[in-house]
């Protein structure tokens, strides 16, 4: 755990730094979980929705019917960009920290769209709705690689540089055509 | 419906950043202003509802300490939601309608200064596929303005429009946190903060609270010399996912302005809470709102926004109009979650 | 009450653990079904949804009801999220029950959760503020003096926590939801385990739990088709919230007067006026064993300084006058935010005779209780079997 | 929960079953203009309480209003570093963010001339010595660690006074 209340500062009203911080340990259940199993193995996966569409990220629920959803289906990881915004100064913990866009992907095989970072090195010019993008992977986690640090199945943003079943497995999309 | 009407309203006066004082002090000035300066005696009230978000605080359990400002002793019937003061206002007009509750005050408070509130908000998404990316409300915003822009919904010219609209007519409210005359050419002219959206297309951060007394029936009339009457007031929501939604619409107030009555008669003047100019565009298409009705006369969150109460300001300051005889019938709105997940409508109208 | 009388007609719950492995919709979700199908329903019979939970920090979601819309099938209906602390499960309910007794709606599904094994609730109920008074000693910190106050004022002696501890795990037995299933549970084990923060040992304290609950509440005429299809409902015959500041001069933390006025309102909605005869069986909200005999004076059960006598005569055991907490209550599993629908819905479990080997035969009247924070903040019914 | 059927990419293989999800968010924390007030003067050895106008009652640490009549509270009213203990808790339990050897009390103290107690902790006396009635006063830092905090108050002791009666606290205890 950490919340830490700072030393205070100066002034008549006294202020100090308060920091909320926790490690948030969350369990996935089976279709949260297939797509997390999915971004380890490189894959992404949605689901079908009760009118035939199929949803990524995968929902659990059918947002029209309320029904369960159960049929996970694999999809493209490259697609085109629906929409898209460009951000000039990215914030702590966004997946880049150089501008880059945030885009609405619908991927190859996908109904719906997927939210995440385009990375155009800085260059906005490049960005366009309509364009199509391919997801940039971490690199699998090589067999000799200790897996067991967090339990084996549990995964995270563990900073180890490989994939581990989270969303950031995915470091961002790029524009496809750009060579390896 | 039992008749239950808006008779008292109360204000900070707006700003970035109120770091001297903490919520009770934020909010018992505002208590007093509302009970005692409107003639209203505390012990009239059965029913106090207040909404707030410990992810603004920063705190646990931020609420508890708050309730000091209005003094609950002897011990009071009190609720509080996490939701924006609107939905504190429609807990208590759900009270009303069970018949024992004549007299309601709700208030809410949201200081977003102590943290980075972009980042604070980002905490609203799926926790699984969203939240680890820190999307946060503004690059939100600037998706959703950029599919209404490119399906010709509405036009950057439209959006600076409303931005000046807005600024015009918060120079005249003053409560506001911004205000003045700006050309919409010049807006035009700004750089893009988050593409396609400028820094003046966003609300500003502010610090601040609103205290709203409504009273039922001949309590109103008692309380106030021309109550603003809620005719209708009905909340919705839609799905989560901004995959999963039309974003050049609002389905969910739709929805809601159906159930409240929006179109029942003439609409004299509309508070929205719309806190991205296109999104006042969005919001007045889904109310059917005429060419002619006056938009936001108070400056609307694109001149002070503080969360958890910018909602309940809105139908504070239309039904303040009513109640001077600025308009006869009043549409207020509040939202909330991503790129309007969540709305509520409100209709207000003098005797 | 309100225009329309109010019936429970579904109530779900998951078994409550330390973790769950679900997601925090799946959680939710599994309670939310579980109402629905025991009210027969289906989603879209739902009109409107009243979600309830404690703070935000222990999943570090803000305002989840958002991210849960999809989930409970809320898309196209409102959506309300309370919080009022530890008794938000309580006021939750009263808030759906309001909707349907007002006549806005006619079906309202209600749930409450928490996760907090997403977290840890030490860490989101004792988050240290800059400038507070430090918290020396935790939530349990804060009440053993209370406590100790309590034992002062009424002379009662240590072993009446642990009666209470025993009796309440020992209920849990019986309720296959329950979170702690201490088959060997004995008075010596109780004893025996760590003194805490005297004079609350640890086995006298509440678990940390994954839980949720859910209840389906309808109009008169939905308590009425669901009586003629054989499935009772309850009946809502009175509701009530109090609150108090949390810290005054001169404030009785024992016996809150916020306590006394909601019990007080409630029973005279529900036209009692000897509750220990009148109510056949309470669900009350205790985290810390000795708070029952508390409540059991502060609700009016006990006289002043008697409750504890109750405990140690075996009233408040599943035969004797009073049974109280027969599903294991708070002390059994404690998923913070539903904790107190948790009490409702045992209430109402009891007067449809659902509770199944927790029952109580021939149980028509119930009570169900919450508080919250520092003793100030109070939730409750009165359910019936009758038609009030 | 509903079993799903998986894409043939993703049979066989070990599932991902939970995920972390590291959060932090800073914050500046406001004490407010009586909290402040009330901690400058700690700063400087003092304790000074606030009296509210309707019910006269003194609060300590005052937080600007008074919580029963929710108006403002101004007189400020100096109170003496010794008070009685009105109830307390004996701590065996290696609280987070505590460095205190257990077991350790901590205690209710009305301080003399206020009106609600505060909790703090007590020392230099055994742990089951401890008892309501008993009366304490502050030990404070040394001068050089006194700051705006009621940590500048080490811990209370017992003073050597005699117990005070219940009556002097019974409002409180």
């Amino acid at each position: 755990m950490s919340s830490t209340a700072g030393a205070p500062t100066g002034g008549d009203v006294l202020k100090a730094p308060n920091v909320i911080e926790y490690p948030f340990s969350r369990t996935t259940g089976p279709v949260i979980g297939a797509f997390m199993t999915g971004m380890r193995e490189g894959i992404i996966v949605g689901i079908k929705g009760a009118d035939g569409r199929v949803i990524v990220p995968p929902q659990e629920y059918d947002p029209v019917t309320a029904e369960e959803l159960t049929e996970i289906v694999e999809v493209g990881d490259a697609g085109v960009v629906t929409t898209w915004c460009w951000v000039n100064e990215p914030l702590t913990d966004q997946p880049l920290d150089r501008p880059f866009a945030w885009a609405m992907i619908r991927l190859d095989g996908a109904d719906t769209d997927l939210v995440h970072a385009v990375d155009t090195d800085g260059d906005q010019a490049v960005m366009a709705t309509g364009m199509r993008v391919k997801a940039r992977w971490l690199p699998a986690r090589p067999a000799d690689v200790d897996t067991e640090a967090d339990g084996g199945t549990s995964a995270g943003s563990d900073d180890s540089g490989y994939r581990v079943g989270h969303i950031l497995d995915i470091a961002c999309f790029e524009p496809e055509g750009v060579p390896e | 419906m039992r008749d239950v009407a808006v008779v008292s309203f109360a204000q900070t006066h707006h700003a970035r950043e109120v770091s001297d004082i903490n919520e009770v002090e934020m909010l018992m000035p505002l208590m007093g202003e509302a009970l005692a300066g409107s003639g209203i005696p505390k012990d009239r009230i059965d029913f106090v509802c207040s909404a707030s978000s410990d992810y603004l605080a920063g705190q646990p359990f931020s609420f508890v300490m708050s309730l000091d400002a209005f003094g609950p002793w002897p011990p009071i019937s009190e609720s509080h939601v996490d939701m924006d003061g609107a939905w504190a206002l429609y807990e208590a007009w759900v009270k009303m309608q069970m018949g024992k509750t004549d007299v309601a005050l709700i208030y809410a408070y949201g200081k977003s200064s102590p943290g980075d509130i972009r980042r604070v908000l980002s905490r609203q998404m799926d926790p699984y596929t969203v939240g680890p990316l820190w999307l946060d409300p503004v690059s939100m915003a600037a998706l959703q303005a950029r599919v209404g822009l490119e399906a010709g919904t509405f036009t950057v010219e439209q959006m600076a429009e409303v931005v000046a609209r807005n600024r015009r007519a918060g120079a005249t409210n003053p409560y506001a946190q911004l205000g003045g005359e700006v050309d919409p050419a010049a807006l035009l002219a700004e750089p893009e903060f988050v593409a396609p959206l400028r820094k003046h297309d966003c609300p500003p951060i502010t610090d601040g609270a609103a205290v709203v007394v409504i009273a039922a029936g001949d309590a109103a009339r008692e309380l106030s010399d021309r109550p603003a009457w809620i005719r209708g007031i009905d909340h919705r929501i839609e799905a989560h996912a901004l995959g999963l939604r039309d974003l050049t619409r609002s389905v969910s107030t739709e929805q809601a302005a159906a159930r409240a009555g929006v179109a029942d008669g003439p609409v004299d003047l509309a508070e929205l809470h719309a806190p991205f100019s296109h999104q006042e565009l969005i919001i007045g298409d889904a109310l059917g709102l005429a060419d002619g009705v006056d938009v936001n006369p108070s400056g609307g969150p694109l001149c002070a926004n503080p969360i958890m109460t910018a909602g309940l300001i809105r139908i504070g300051e239309a039904a303040t109009r009513i109640s001077r005889g600025g308009g006869d019938r009043a549409v207020a709105h509040a939202t909330s979650g991503p790129c309007l997940q969540q709305n509520l409508v409100c209709v207000l109208e003098g005797e | 009450m309100g225009k329309e009388r109010v019936a429970i007609v579904g109530i779900g719950q998951t078994k409550h653990q330390s973790t769950n492995d679900g997601s925090i919709a799946g959680v939710v979700r599994t309670a939310a079904r579980r109402a629905l199908g025991d009210a027969g329903m289906t989603w879209s019979d739902i009109d409107a949804v009243v979600i309830g939970k404690a703070p935000d920090f222990f999943e570090g979601v803000m305002m989840p009801e958002l991210y849960l819309a999809d989930a409970l099938g809320a898309v196209g209906k409102p959506m309300f999220r309370v919080h009022t602390a530890g008794s938000v499960g309580g006021s939750t309910a009263i808030v759906a029950s309001d909707l349907i007794a007002s006549g806005i709606h006619e079906r309202v599904l209600t749930v409450a959760f928490e996760k907090q094994s997403e977290s840890e609730a030490m860490w989101a109920l004792s988050v240290s503020m800059p400038f507070q008074p430090p918290m020396h000693a935790g939530a349990g910190g804060y009440f053993a003096p209370h406590i100790r106050s309590y034992m002062a004022r009424s002379g009662a002696p240590d072993h009446i926590g642990i009666l209470v501890a025993l009796k309440d795990r020992l209920n849990a037995l019986k309720n296959p939801y329950a979170h702690l299933h201490e088959e060997g549970i004995t008075f010596d084990s109780v004893k025996d385990s760590m003194m805490l923060w005297d004079p609350i040992r640890y086995s006298e304290t509440c678990p940390s739990s994954d839980g949720a609950c859910a209840m389906v509440l309808t109009n008169e005429a939905g308590g009425d088709a669901a009586a003629a299809a054989g499935r009772a409902p309850a009946w809502v015959k009175g509701t009530a919230l109090r609150s108090e500041p949390t810290m005054f001069a001169g404030r009785d933390q024992v016996n809150p007067q916020g306590g006394q006025d909601c019990a007080a309102d409630v029973f005279a909605q529900a036209g009692i006026t000897d509750p220990l005869r009148e109510i056949d069986v309470v669900e009350m909200y205790v985290p810390f064993s000795w708070f029952e005999p508390m409540w059991l004076e502060n609700l009016g059960f006990a006289p002043i300084g008697e409750g504890w006598r109750y405990v140690e005569d075996g009233v408040t055991q599943m035969t004797g006058e009073l049974p109280v907490n027969c599903s294991g209550g708070v002390l059994s599993s404690n998923p913070i935010g539903a904790s107190g629908m948790l009490r409702f819905a045992e209430a109402a479990m009891q007067v449809r005779g659902q509770a199944g080997e927790h029952q109580i035969d021939g149980a028509r009247t119930a009570l169900g209780h919450a508080y919250g924070g520092g003793s100030q903040f109070f939730a409750m019914w009165v359910v019936g079997a009758d038609k009030p | 929960m509903s079993d799903v059927t998986l894409p043939a990419s993703l049979q066989g293989v070990e599932p991902v079953k939970s995920i972390r999800t590291p959060a932090r968010l800073d914050y500046v924390y406001t004490a407010g203009r009586a909290s402040s007030r009330f901690l400058h003067n700690v700063a400087n050895k003092r304790l000074v309480g606030q009296r509210c106008p309707v019910c006269h009652k003194v609060y300590v640490p005052p937080r600007g209003s008074c919580p029963t009549d929710g108006v403002p509270t101004e007189e400020d009213v100096e109170l003496a570093h010794t008070g009685t203990v009105t109830s307390f808790c004996v701590v065996n339990v290696a609280f987070m963010g505590t460095l205190m050897e257990i077991p350790y009390v901590g205690a209710l103290i009305l301080l003399d001339g206020s009106d609600i107690p505060i909790m703090h902790l007590i020392q230099e006396v055994p742990y089951d010595q401890v008892h309501s009635g008993m009366r304490v006063e502050a030990v404070w830092v040394p001068d050089d660690e006194i700051g705006p905090t009621l940590e500048s108050i080490r811990h209370f002791r017992p003073n050597g006074e005699p117990d005070a009666s219940f009556e002097s606290y019974k409002d409180n205890a």
